[in-house]
């Protein structure tokens, strides 16, 4: 097992990893920006390098900073977290190439999903249910005419190198498709330096289900159940929870044994996500992450498996261990995102904590690296805490979940717990029939 | 930069340092002290770098250390990215290994007390095999090596001062 | 099920059960004395009721003035907490006389199970395993060393109304009882205002291991496994763990049936423990509390089960609802008593907490009303924090115990968290090779 | 004592209000206010009560709120234990129900402006069905009764102020 791991990220989920090393008793090296220099992670870690300023370019996606810090320290790997340089296939393979092990799946599986239209082709060939669309990057408005007469009206245009909703369009007609594919293109160009969109069927009420797995890449692979993230706005996740309020059990079999094969045939390493649109009991692939995610403490919460120790064990080249057999599953978790945004309009609200006060007592999990004092930088994302509620079932998770947001106090800044208060008490969401489309509806009816 | 402890980040407020230093000037108080909250502060006379326990807590916070030496004692060296406002500081632009020499027991490009010109080179930092020459940004008089020959330094370390 | 529950007690314990009322959407109505108006479970309250002075006698034991709340406020259920009033059979008994439920169970079996010799000859009666000793008090010299000789030396003479060490003599010989006998009679009589003692045979080095009981009142009984208290000083618990890492599943599933069998028989209701010493194989009958305990948390951790919340619905009338066979403890858990004094002597250290910052991520959970800026009086005991820690084996439970011990801070105050580092570090510890005398032993030989 | 709702709790130093008081006579200002860490104290040349908001936290202290009213004021009338620092204010010793006249519908025991014996009864606290006669611990005049009839009152709620 490793002695010393360099964790190249920051925030709450750069504190969660070093908790997880030392759960085993690794030596963590945090590296941060000078913003983060009295940061909650920073502090607890055995050792740190300040390795720029502030903006991420020059701080968390500085390669050179970083390998410079893995060197001076004798790290001996590093753990990208999540964002950042976490799906930088590139980034993998200089880690590797500079003697560091990169704790994360093989840089050849995080390309193949990093780009949107392979990952798709590439799902098709694995089995994976994918939407209905144009095969590749649109040439010309005709050749999108045709795709979208095809796969049907309405027909939704994204950026082949896109995500989190930027350069996407939806067309109703061919006049609408004509008008936007030049908007499509233009908006990619200037977010991701690539113009090439793509079309394809557009769902109208789809939840979001992912599938979370674990592979040692030597075959063996294991899924961790679902997680419904279909509470969202602007694409973001918001409320995540599992199991799915809108799967059932012979669905859950079906798409995780799909996930599972797909993961096996590909060899797939470290921890894995598979997300999908679901409607009409149908599953359509989105993409793959091929790293950690945000909501995975859910998924922790009900099946007792601690993902990033699993993430570290897999890097060292440990086997899985176990089966499918041997997961169980039990009760319900609910993950809510707790960001530094005013609950209202969600205007960011960086500054300094003058009070914290996090729930505690059974069944309640808080990530967070606030503590009074803290100062909240304006530079980097708002998720400022994660609580994680768990109960023997969803009523009771759902109770557990009131009683712990009544609890939790961060003065000094605004925060979307009042958002999620209201979401807690909402009937809707009580009774778990949403899709992706409904909070943003439910925000709009109450704006 | 922190090596195998884990202390807690300090950082000193300089706007407050300065105010209490003009009332140490008003006053003729040859020190002055304040506690709240877990923080300390303490100025003296011919002090220049103050400590503070940092707001908030470390692993070791129930012993916390308050580094109160003199700028460029080498206490302070590490202070990296906090500390070290004084307008002659050469801080690191990049994280490597610090090199005084151009080649081991080769005389160090520059000593305490040398005078020395915009854009002479004054040490090495080494990062990915690449050695970066460190240049003066003006003509001056080195007063202080904080960094020592062979050192890991992290980005914003005081390296020099140049007055 | 109740509407709204009077908490009548303080510090962790008061808000552990507002967290159980909340989880369950009861109101709850905190009663507290002056010195505890800022406290957390007083500001979680839904109500409050300050009842009295910082003397616990004329606040937290004070009956009258905790009816009062309760009538002024509206309450149908009064939970009496630990300590203070939770083994007083006239609180129980009164509190239901004026039309309130006692959430606990009931009266005669708290009676009975408070006085030292009833308690013993009913045990024997429900045929739990006891110590040899006297039948009863002692009324001569002659008397307590005719019962010493048949008992065997070494024998401990204790107090029959006693606990937590008080009127405790230990006699190798003819001579030495001649001589304590009157020693411990007048210990008891200031510590009790009684004075008879009674002997029992002394066990070298036991360990202390103790069964969690639920019964409904109407039959149903299941235990929820041991916890292993044998790390005391001055016989108070420091650290629990479950399971113990000195008994095997025959003696386990022995003992429990024994305990689940003698409860049926009794007809108990709500939630209580049968204390053991253990040595050799054997167990011996120590007492039973007929309430809640401090460690019930590890029990929650491995079982799943809420006790506070059982408590609460068998007080409500409901059926237990599960059988032993839907019972499954899993992994291990371990709970540190976080007190506010100096870890070197434990010396008292109320005030101020200039910093505070709780321990998070998987597996950790933390009782504690604690916050920056609190007080922490110095009029009660110096219980301030329930570190609580889940692994899937005691070996990762240790793990990650050291780590949330190096992430806990409490700051302004003297605590107990660098004896639980020791502990923790502990080769004999890490071993699981201690008794009930190996934490004095071995502070005295690091003293 | 709160009900139905969980506002924190108050709690004000009384001697730090008395130092700001001292202050305020020294220097003639009118007013004084201090803010830290959570917690803000102020004072003005016509009021009494003071109200810091607490500490620390309470579940709805992302809106604190901070009362300000002169004493004897309702809205101070439930601090309870906390504020009523006056020598002359007579506090309930224990808790019930308090009841200003020996029956509904009779004249209250005393009204504001009475002048009261030492000994006298002033008011009635219902405990366990039990009767409890409040009698004035010295003889003055009644200038504020802070309790109203029928109205619950936990221990050391400020119940009448006699000067």
């Amino acid at each position: 097992m490793f002695e010393k791991v360099l964790i190249a990220n920051r925030g709450e989920i750069a504190l969660r990893i070093h908790r997880a090393c030392r759960d085993m008793g690794i030596k963590t090296v945090a590296v941060h920006s000078t913003a983060d220099a009295n940061a909650m992670n920073v502090r607890l870690a055995d050792e740190s390098v300040c390795i720029g300023p502030p903006p991420a370019r020059q701080s968390y996606l500085n390669i050179p900073a970083i390998l410079s810090a893995a060197t001076i320290t004798g790290a001996d790997a590093i753990h990208p977290g999540i964002g950042f340089l976490s799906e930088n296939a590139d980034f993998a393979e200089v880690v590797a190439e500079h003697g560091f092990t990169f704790i994360g799946p093989k840089p050849e599986h995080i390309r193949v999903m990093g780009d949107k239209v392979h990952a798709k082709a590439a799902a098709k060939k694995l089995g994976i249910p994918t939407l209905p669309g144009s095969g590749g990057a649109l040439r010309s408005v005709d050749e999108a005419v045709a795709a979208a007469r095809e796969i049907g009206y309405p027909a939704l245009l994204k950026a082949v190198s896109g995500g989190g909703g930027r350069g996407m369009k939806l067309a109703r007609d061919d006049d609408e498709l004509r008008a936007l594919l030049p908007l499509a293109q233009a908006e990619a160009q200037a977010a991701f330096a690539d113009d090439s969109v793509y079309l394809e069927r557009f769902l109208d009420r789809p939840r979001h289900i992912e599938i979370q797995l674990l592979g040692d890449g030597n075959g063996a692979v294991v899924h961790l159940g679902e997680r419904d993230c279909s509470l969202q706005r602007l694409h973001q996740k918001v409320l995540e929870e599992t199991p799915s309020p809108g799967l059932d059990d012979a669905g859950r079999q079906k798409i995780t044994g799909i996930a599972v094969k797909a993961l096996k045939e590909l060899g797939y390493q470290s921890a894995g996500t598979i997300e999908f649109l679901y409607q009409d009991g149908e599953f359509s692939f989105i993409e793959m992450n091929t790293r950690l995610q945000v909501e995975h403490s859910i998924t922790e919460a009900v099946s007792g498996i601690d993902l990033v120790r699993e993430q570290l064990r897999i890097a060292a080249g440990e086997p899985l261990g176990y089966g499918q057999s041997d997961i169980h599953l039990r009760g319900h978790a609910i993950e809510c995102r707790i960001n530094a945004e005013r609950a209202e309009d969600f205007r960011p609200s960086p500054g300094r904590i003058t009070e914290y006060h996090a729930p505690g007592g059974p069944g309640v999990r808080v990530d967070s690296g606030l503590y009074q004092g803290y100062e909240v930088p304006p530079y980097y994302d708002s998720l400022i805490s994660k609580l994680v509620i768990y109960g023997g079932d969803r009523e009771e998770c759902l109770m557990r979940l009131r009683r712990a947001l009544e609890e939790y106090v961060i003065g000094g800044i605004d925060t979307t717990i009042a958002l999620h208060q209201r979401l807690a008490e909402n009937a809707e969401f009580q009774a778990g029939t949403y899709d992706i489309g409904w909070l943003e509806r439910m925000l709009s009816r109450s704006a | 930069m922190k090596f195998g402890g884990s202390r807690p980040k300090l950082a000193p407020d300089p706007g407050l340092i300065r105010s209490l230093a003009k009332l140490l000037d008003e006053t003729g108080l040859s020190e002055i002290e304040y506690e709240a909250d877990g923080q300390r502060i303490h100025v003296a006379r011919q002090a220049a770098v103050l400590a503070t326990s940092a707001a908030s807590v470390a692993p070791s916070a129930l012993e916390k250390p308050t580094v109160a030496a003199p700028a460029g004692a080498n206490g302070a060296a590490h202070h990296g990215a906090n500390g070290h406002d004084h307008p002659g500081t050469l801080k690191a632009p990049l994280v490597g290994v610090a090199y005084l020499a151009a080649e081991p027991g080769m005389p160090p490009y520059v000593r305490v007390g040398d005078t020395v010109a915009e854009g002479q080179t004054l040490l090495i930092i080494e990062a990915m095999k690449v050695m970066n020459q460190i240049r003066a940004p003006q003509a001056g008089r080195v007063t202080h090596v904080y960094v020592g020959d062979a050192e890991p330094v992290e980005y914003g370390s005081a390296l020099m001062l140049i007055e």
